[in-house]
């Protein structure tokens, strides 16, 4: 429900794939530490720009993105850089980057309107920061066009927009050239968004794209071979890695209830009367509709590892998730010799009578009809235990 | 009556001889739905021994044998959007994929194909259509409802499954419950269930579920103000994500979505839709 | 009355800044044709002297300003393509490439947009419409031609205006001239021109002019037969070729095709069409 | 008029394409001499196919094409196939290609199909020679797919058509991919043919493309940078490359009348006067429409340089193509001292009274108002020389 199914490639990761596009960039290279840094900076020269590689937000506003004059200062601010650590991600790799004086930015992105079922071209000429702020973004002239996938990207639908933005005629030709390769990169990389913010013009009136981001679409991943590697594994917990693992969606929050569900529509209901109780999910997962007996058995283990967990609820209504394989599944976890908690069941749906059958006689369950019945259980057990 | 399928149905599955497949084909069966056949490219010419249902490689022999309208896609994600194309191509009216997580580019090719076609799809990521008693086209559980005069719309399945339980424990029944799915990019939406349900004389009142992502609500919102002279209720899931505290893990996480559910609410407020709090408040909302 | 064009369309040039768009677009207005401007992207807001007709960026603007239905594209071949795409886009009725030798595979592209839009396309690598007296959208010589009820369809430009200017020295006018080009692939064919000609008033007799290559005169032919009660000349180019020691010189080129001309011709007479043996003796063969 | 405007690739110049697309092709080399020939066949090992490279027709027929069990034949066979001429083209190169056994042979190619305006995917049980002979070929169950450029190929239309053949399910896959490269290969390279025939099934039930053909667009070449150099340019004469360079179409002919047309339709028209007269021309230059005074003027250079054109008929209706454009072209090529020939011209359309006035006074020019009238009196100046 509303599920994004995208995954963020890093700044770095993202400028490699533009360049290789042919996409004009300014240059820059990768750094571990403050004496690469340094060389980097020097070969490059100076100034440069240092960028603290994330996926979180407020990397600026942090101190991670600090123009850098001379060598003077270098290895203070790439230190200071690498401890940074935003929402619990320490910074592991600083891009060094030659600084660029330019005329004037321009923002330009293929996003996906998903409810119209189509990429769509965006360009405005309120580039870089401009574009982030929402008082600005409202003022500012931002232009779309819709693009029909199996058609694909045509110049007259990019001169449209240049047209009605004014840009200058003598840039029109770059401009083009470099939204048909962003189009290219997100056709080819089965990406959710390409966005070059900001794309500037030099006195030299060339363009250059000086800071991109591109998200793909994870549902895609099988067809994207390349892209395997570019994600970075230190990311995600065990967790996260079990889960991309069986194919089920793993969610970590600050609670001690761990949740497990068939669809996010469950999901939401499930937090939803949590919530309600003033009480918080410890990880939610959702096994999606039609989940194999591995992928639940997998699930279960996963809440029952987690020392934050203290309560299970497992909420299943099947349809193309069959109870009856539900229930092995569970069976088999159980059977592991993992730690014993307290789980908190409902299991209706298709062929529920023989899942049922198969679990009745298990000690480790309580069985409830209805969300609300199952949820409020399981607050309650959970208060019982903190008094 | 009912809307999107009916008794005279004829109900083909792409993806017959997979697992899910031949299970669900079987539990249709059960549930009194037509089946007339199904898809398993390389295996055309054999029999699905356990539903009695001929087997064909291409959805155009199927339909030439069968005179199939309506057809459910069991197929893997990967080639969900070819199987959805080809369905197209043969003029299958009634196009319903089970299989969810398709990627995304797919989708936008197959809307680009619906555009100039006469196909309806509905899902992907969908349970599929239920008109109780008589027909179901999907993954519906038999039995989770009784016929009625309450039409039933929603993105997610198992909502649906809950809302038309509940309602099934309070006596009340099902004219058709669709689920139009929970994918990104999807076929039919709100609108085009609002305005079958407003058209089917069987139809008396309508309840929408609803939840976080994409705008489909807010234009439900409108669509109903225009054009729904029937009374609407509605659920919208997840109204906790938007104040609570749970709001810097949803948005790390990238997949869970936040929205400003005070914003769906209030249009469909606006829309004189009845907003139920809980699902086990909806059956009292409806007018018996 | 007339096909395609008339005195009442309102023509555009697309390239009108270019050295052929300018030129042929004076050519147009001195023929009487109700020019209303062009586009030449960057130029916007200019004004093309000579025929002091105004310049805007897109097609968009354009008909948005002059309420153009008809444009003449001059643009050179490799953004031929995305000029017809525009066209469409804007909802030109009628859109004529002067331009040829457009990449095949852009054809096919611009061929399937087609399909999906209520535009017409002429040519590319045509000479465009002629209405004696009223309009030319194209590239025909002013004065080639004096009005009259002879309705002439031709692949080739130059056959065109050879057989429109022996039947002005014969005392015979036209209704309307249609050369639907000479590319590999093309828009309208000699059916849509044919029906047509036959639905049109002021058109009594119909000039066929074929040649070697394709099969469009054989289903002419079949069409011919079918639906058009008006008499129909047909002239056939070529014809020395299938039987002539040119052959293996023909075949060799692999760019002046061989045929087997006396199909075409057959096939013509078959379905009741007069055949010119040579273009000379087609005035004689008008009803007069 | 029915222009094909395609041009075809060497045998071994398609094979490399293919090769590059990863389609399954035998190994293969390409010589120039019977000593490499007999080199490379030794490392690809016997037996060997030795195939002559050449465009025209009829290669097999004349014994370009040779298995090769052992070393002991080979030197004398390649120098026999090096002896070859091929309607006046000597066969320069020998593509030496590992020898295959296979248990069926099947026809796989992306045609396009104009009238439609669509690519179409073919696929035949009845490949190799049996494709191209028309009895068989009328026999054969040949299969066809339109496919919507735009939409692109899809998976379920080359099943159909596997399903129509009814090829076994267990080669379907390998069909996909590769009819799906193909199909690449068509799109990428501006195709008009990109033809597999035959494509065989060994006896390990594996897919391989022992010939091949491609032809590409003409008019696509400006984005074909890479298919430049595939052009053999040995295969032109002096004409052929000037009337590449200049954009014009050049026809040669065994006659002795030299003509110059704009369009097809006057050229044909040109050629059914000069065959019903009995005569034919020495060649044959359509300008198209539109052309510039330069490449006019290079077309009667042509012309008049020509040792076998003994009278220039210059047949002119003019509505891109400008009168007055085309007599300062033609002025142009009279001023540049080359040898003089009677001109027999017919000027006629788009500002042909200011053309007549600039060639009136030429004194190398007879005029006259209409085809009929020129090519009769062309013709008959021919056969008063002749006498």
């Amino acid at each position: 429900m509303g599920v994004e199914q995208s995954m963020k490639l890093q700044e770095y990761q993202a400028k490699s794939i533009l360049r290789k596009a042919g996409i004009p960039l300014p240059t820059s290279t990768l750094a571990t530490n403050a004496v690469q840094v340094k060389r980097i900076a020097a070969e490059i020269g100076y100034p440069v720009v240092l960028k603290a590689q994330t996926l979180e937000p407020g990397r600026g506003h942090a101190g991670g993105v600090r123009i850098i004059q001379n060598e003077h200062e270098i290895e203070n601010v790439s230190n200071e850089i690498f401890k940074l650590v935003l929402n619990q991600h320490p910074i592991q790799f600083i891009l060094v980057e030659k600084a660029f004086t330019f005329l004037k930015e321009f923002y330009l992105a293929i996003i996906s309107d998903l409810d119209a079922g189509t990429p769509v071209l965006r360009l405005s000429e309120a580039g870089g920061a401009t574009y982030l702020e929402p008082e600005s973004f409202k003022n500012a002239l931002i232009v779309d066009q819709p693009i029909d996938i199996n058609a694909g990207m045509k110049d007259f639908q990019i001169r449209g927009l240049m047209t009605k933005l004014g840009i200058d005629p003598s840039l029109w030709k770059q401009f083009q050239t470099i939204a048909h390769k962003v189009y290219d990169v997100y056709r080819q990389y089965d990406a959710t968004l390409v966005e070059i913010n900001s794309l500037v013009v030099t006195q030299q009136n060339q363009l250059y794209a000086l800071d991109a981001r591109i998200s793909v679409d994870s549902q895609s991943l099988f067809r994207q071979e390349s892209l395997y590697d570019t994600f970075d594994p230190s990311y995600f917990g065990w967790e996260e890695r079990q889960a991309l693992k069986y194919d089920v969606d793993y969610h970590s929050f600050p609670g001690e209830i761990g949740c497990m569900v068939n669809g996010m529509g469950l999901a939401y209901l499930t937090i939803d009367q949590l919530i309600a109780l003033n009480m918080m999910p410890a990880a939610m997962i959702d096994i999606h509709g039609g989940a194999t007996s591995t992928s639940i058995s997998s699930s279960l283990e996963m809440l029952l590892l987690n020392p934050k967990v203290k309560v299970i609820i497992i909420n299943i209504f099947g349809g193309m998730t069959r109870c009856d394989e539900t229930a092995a599944g569970l069976l088999h976890a159980f059977s592991e010799g993992l730690p014993k908690k307290p789980v908190f069941i409902r299991l209706e749906g298709t062929n529920d009578d023989s899942g049922l059958d198969l679990l009745h006689k298990n000690e480790n369950l309580i069985f409830f009809g209805t969300t609300e019945a199952l949820v409020n259980a399981a607050v309650g057990w959970l208060k019982g235990e903190e008094q | 009556m009912s809307i999107l399928i009916g008794a005279e149905s004829r109900i083909m599955v792409q993806g017959i001889t997979g697992r899910r497949g031949r299970f669900h084909a079987s539990q249709m069966l059960k549930a009194g739905s037509q089946m007339v056949g199904g898809t398993s490219p390389g295996k055309g010419g054999e029999w699905c021994n356990d539903v009695r249902l001929p087997v064909f490689d291409t959805v155009r022999d199927c339909v030439d044998a069968t005179n199939a309208d309506v057809s459910v896609i069991f197929v893997p994600p990967h080639s969900t959007a070819d199987a959805i194309l080809e369905s197209i191509d043969s003029g299958v009216k009634t196009i319903i994929s089970i299989t969810g997580s398709i990627p995304i580019q797919d989708m936008m090719v197959v809307k680009s194909a619906l555009r100039h076609s006469d196909s309806i799809l509905v899902g992907p990521n969908s349970p599929g259509v239920l008109v109780p008693g008589i027909s179901i086209a999907g993954i519906f559980p038999i039995d989770i409802a009784t016929q009625g005069n309450v039409g039933v719309i929603s993105r997610s399945g198992t909502l649906c499954y809950e809302v038309v339980g509940t309602l099934k424990q309070q006596g009340i029944g099902v004219s058709t419950a669709v689920g139009i799915g929970d994918d990104p990019i999807i076929g039919i939406d709100y609108l085009t269930c609002l305005e079958l349900f407003e058209a089917d004389p069987h139809t008396d009142q309508i309840v929408l579920i609803g939840g976080p992502g994409g705008d489909s609500e807010l234009k439900a919102a409108t669509f109903i103000m225009e054009n729904v002279t029937k009374p609407v209720i509605a659920y919208i899931v997840g109204e906790s994500l938007a104040t609570s505290i749970l709001r810097p893990f949803f948005s790390r996480s990238g997949s869970l979505s936040l929205d400003s559910l005070g914003r769906k609410t209030g249009a469909l407020k606006d829309a004189g839709v009845l907003m139920a709090s809980k699902i086990s408040d909806i059956p009292a909302m409806i007018k018996k």
